[in-house]
């Protein structure tokens, strides 16, 4: 079966075949125990047990003792969320806004101060590029996952 | 005697009291608001009991509603934990003269240390070493400005602004450059004011390269007050303590018996009763200046507990009850390490996370206590203070205590909630931390363009085939319980722009 | 020097010693039967590998088949935990010839303290004081019979029968009147044969009000062989310890040096190396005696951990591989108890029980350290032995210590699999047990007719209301996942007759 | 909602109304959190958590730190099960058969012993009564479940 993730940012197609009870990719293996976990055979003769967890669209996926996202994307579907839009993080208040419509500005540039949690959280420019659209001003509430500052090139 | 406690606080240290008195045979009483019913702290409680608002405010800081339901309820003391109202005078003045045992110290004791001000002031009068620096009594912006200026011309570069009322990094700023002094000024002014209600400031040198190393001293009824030795708490993120470890690696008997006394002092200063920490920086050079007191149960509590045998918790109930302590001449054994579990992103600047816990797995095994109020099933939410767990591993050296930590570590599996075990983990690897040169710079200098995680070509194909193989064969579908059992549309993966724990 | 250990066990003790491995940075080999496949001590290791046959004697016991695996996966040591092989002079020179490290005293030793009457000789020898008995030499049962009954009226009543090579209860029979001697003597001799192919059985008074208070020891290959203090483990049914304590409640500095010394003395008659247990039975004229030297790390072990600081089973790999040991003088610190969960049926002599683990919440907090091989989901099976988990705790003092165990044990949820926790839970309420007065025929003699819990109606009443209001609500049908995801039909509600856990 | 309980070998007939959010049994009132434990209110003011899982057709409870087992049954339905029928515990090997068709036995009396698990059980007559059936000899493996004995009054 073949699946299309995104992880960091990047596109993957993985294909899985099912032998009997167990899973092959490439020279990897892999089998669902009983209790929903997968253990997984390398070509080193290791096996590893991984936990896995869906929520929302994201695989949670644990093993050897990190965790990765890894995000299921319908094959041929857009590029959804947020590209080159800065979103609020968490529910919160704008304190400061450093920048306006049209305004050139370089990477890791200040673009506005928000407080959210008891923190202020400061909201900096990802690439270089111009700020197209400031949807915020100062003291406005911001939901999770609003769009603060759209830019482009 | 005490019968009744009430527990005026949530989560991990509302479980850590509930359990104290439950043990100690004490019927106790939690508080929960509206968004916390169903928590473990609730139910670890003889009885449980909703407070009516939806704000911190109008719930866990409602000094009038948290009175009135420890009277209607029976309770014959009050132990606000930490955060919320345990440094606050006035509650605890409130709390005695309702005629309830305050757990914790004095009203004039708190607010000897609570002001920043008024604490170096007092601890330079009974000798106690504080760091050079200045305090600025201006309360208007502009006249602060100034004075702060001026100030720092005399105390010198790098600095720190500190909030007077503060605590837990808020309202603090660093400052390198004079250039920014003005931006960081007003900055810590503002989340002062914000955070506090008090827009007071002070300025003090910054001893770059410092341990950061705490006393934990108990002082009771009956005229004995004792430290029980020291904490190590340098390793910081935003100011908040990440990793906590007694001893200190670097502690000689000498050092300790002079810090020790001086924490002594310092409490004996305040006629200090119960549980409390005065926190020192330590120089390279050994030399040691009194940073604060605070006048309550520390976060990190337990390490001191792993190395000394005592109950910090039970010993404030005894306190509090007018018995004498029950700890005898101090006799640290082995080495304790914490490790606080936040819900936070580590690779954006330590950005606190939100998210079903879907999966919450612990370690367990000889020498390892974990401290929580979550379980699976429970939702990060961000109402609240991100910090999910605290992982405390013992053994008999520091060595053993790593070696525990990073296996404890690698077995916690949290699934749904971004969270920072995988940097605690590296952090175990990093040769300061391993050889014990810790400072308070180390995360900035050790990550100074922040954190990634590093890891190898299989761990991350194996994690794609599992995706894969979870998504073919349906398992999302089994776990649909898991995921869904929460109510609300928080739906973290709209949002945080990078998804890497 | 040892790199990679092979782990010859399965279940919680396999889970010990493959996290000591991991935190002592070496390579680990866990073996598994086909029904242990997905069992968390194989997931603990660096690699699993599948143990080929259907029975324990195919499988854990099969003595070629580990070996081949040793070698082809490179062990340079072998730990057999406790149970198995741990106890068997022939594997444990096996192992040697092969070229591997065995992790435990010598087959030598191991064949000395195995064989029951061979020990007492040997200590007899050694100046170890040992339980006034004979040892019956004879093969045949008919021969047996008869010089059971002429060495009992020399011995006296009441008296034991044990098997030669046991341990475990198996094979052991307390005979309180000669008219049932001759049964309990086929009895005993028909158990021994079918557990350990010998049916050599001992006589020898039975001591009845002593405690059974066992020595730590450790000796290493550089000339030290010390004791760490004891464990007080008389609470037992079935000859089966239930409930451990470290100190003895009983002990004095002068009683526990005299039977450090003479534990010391049971080691180096032998020339032990490695940890072992020295058990002895302690009467309530302050007299002891020798009963029996355990030559593996012990179910018990981690009281003793818990008091003195020490990791036996990280000193069993120092000492393995040719290191001294690490531990210093002995410091022991507060108290611990330990209690072992079983899945058995209390309130039916203690019955094995089977079912799956539907749900499995363990307490956490400080001073609690709970050491198991299962999680929730597993299924518990007829396979092997019922124990499902050791739940640990220390405080500073006993009464605290029973404190602390009490709350951990209401705290503990197993839905699903009948367990001895209630029973437990009642046991730190008894008042012998709250006192101390311990000694190893208390549970036959609080409870002479068996065990039923005490509820009041209110709980019974809730209970109904729960069980109707989740039937209501339909819970078992988001609950389905976990009750049937295991195959087989194994129901244990058809059969076992009382239902009460 | 009516159910028919089975506890302790008593039937038990439970009413509960549903209120809302709430359920309620006379003075008794509980309700489902989310993460399916149910927290119970009874009259004397105190709310404790339960926990509850149903295995086969038996809902095991944990509150107050006890646990009960209560098994559903279908209204009418014939009371099924092993009533005065010794079985098997688990699985396991006859080792000694001591009574016969026919015979008279008291309570407490040894029925049989069989090994399982590597010990020693004895199974003993409930009541006083008749052995009416022995269904098995010595040496013969009984599964689980299995009547070794059947007995009459």
């Amino acid at each position: 079966m073949m699946h299309e993730f995104k992880i960091n940012g990047e596109m993957v197609e993985v294909t899985v075949a099912r032998d009997g009870q167990d899973w092959l990719l490439g020279e990897y293996q892999a089998r669902v125990l009983t209790d929903g976990r997968i253990m997984v055979h390398t070509t080193d003769g290791r096996s590893r047990i991984a936990h896995s967890a869906k929520v929302g669209d994201v695989w949670w996926v644990h093993i050897d003792g990190h965790i990765f996202c890894i995000e299921k994307t319908e094959a041929g579907s857009a590029d959804g969320d947020s590209e080159g839009g800065m979103t609020a993080p968490m529910p919160g208040k704008i304190l400061e806004v450093k920048v306006a419509d049209g305004q050139t500005v370089e990477a890791g540039e200040l673009l506005l101060v928000m407080e959210a949690m008891k923190m202020e959280h400061r909201i900096v420019a990802p690439t270089d590029g111009v700020v197209t659209k400031v949807n915020f001003s100062m003291g406005d509430q911001v939901q999770q996952g609003d769009v603060l500052v759209e830019m482009g090139e | 005697m005490i019968n009744t406690v009430l527990v005026a606080n949530r989560g991990e240290i509302a479980c850590r009291i509930l359990r104290a008195c439950s043990e100690a045979g004490l019927n106790s009483i939690a508080i929960y608001a509206e968004n916390d019913a169903g928590s473990l702290f609730t139910e670890l409680a003889t009885i449980a009991v909703p407070l009516v608002g939806d704000t911190i405010g109008e719930t866990y800081l409602n000094q009038q509603q948290i009175l009135t339901i420890a009277a209607e309820h029976g309770a014959d003391a009050i132990h606000p934990g930490f955060g919320f109202l345990s440094e606050r005078a006035d509650f605890a003045q409130a709390v005695i003269d309702a005629g309830i045992n305050w757990i914790g110290p004095s009203p004039h004791a708190i607010e000897m240390m609570g002001d920043k001000m008024t604490a170096r002031m007092t601890m330079k009068a009974a000798g106690v070493p504080v760091i050079p620096g200045e305090e600025i009594e201006s309360e208007d912006e502009a006249g602060m400005i100034s004075a702060i200026v001026e100030a720092s011309e005399r105390v010198g570069y790098p600095l720190l602004l500190k909030a007077s009322s503060g605590g837990g990094g808020k309202g603090m700023r660093k400052v390198e450059d004079p250039a920014n002094l003005e931006e960081a000024i007003k900055g810590a002014r503002r989340e002062a004011i914000a955070a506090f209600g008090d827009g007071r400031v002070y300025v003090e040198r910054l001893l770059t390269g410092s341990k950061h190393v705490e006393i934990q001293v108990l002082a009771d009824t009956h005229g004995r007050t004792i430290h029980l030795g020291e904490r190590e708490c340098s390793v910081q993120r935003r100011h908040q303590k990440v990793f906590e470890e007694a001893p200190c690696p670097v502690m000689t008997d000498g050092l300790r018996a002079r810090m020790g006394e001086a924490a002594v002092m310092a409490a004996q200063a305040v006629d200090y009763v119960g549980a409390g920490t005065v926190e020192f920086l330590l120089a390279s050079n050994g030399e040691f200046f009194f940073l604060e007191m605070n006048t309550r149960i520390q976060v990190e509590h337990p390490v001191t507990e792993m190395v000394t045998g005592a109950d910090l918790v039970r010993e404030q109930l005894r306190i509090a009850a007018g018995e004498p302590m029950s700890c005898g001449n101090l006799m640290m054994r082995g080495h304790s390490i914490e490790v606080r579990l936040y819900a936070e992103d580590a690779t954006n600047n330590f950005l606190p996370a939100i998210g079903p816990l879907a999966v919450f797995r612990a370690p367990t095994g000889p020498g390892i206590r974990l401290d929580t109020g979550v379980r699976e099933g429970d939702m990060v939410t961000p109402n609240y203070d991100p910090m999910l767990a605290k992982l405390i591993v013992w053994a008999p050296s520091r060595e053993e205590a790593l070696e525990r930590m990073r296996r404890a570590l690698d077995e916690f599996v949290v699934l749904g909630t971004t969270t920072n075990i995988r940097f605690l983990r590296e952090l175990c690897d990093n040769r300061d931390v391993v050889s014990g040169r810790t400072d308070t710079t180390l995360i900035e200098r050790v990550w100074p363009n922040g954190w990634t995680p590093t890891y190898s070509d299989s761990s991350l194909d194996s994690a794609l085939m599992v995706a894969a193989v979870s998504e073919s064969a349906g398992l999302h579908r089994t776990q649909a319980q898991k995921a869904e059992s929460n109510d609300g549309p928080i739906s973290p993966f709209q949002t945080l722009n990078r998804r890497y724990p």
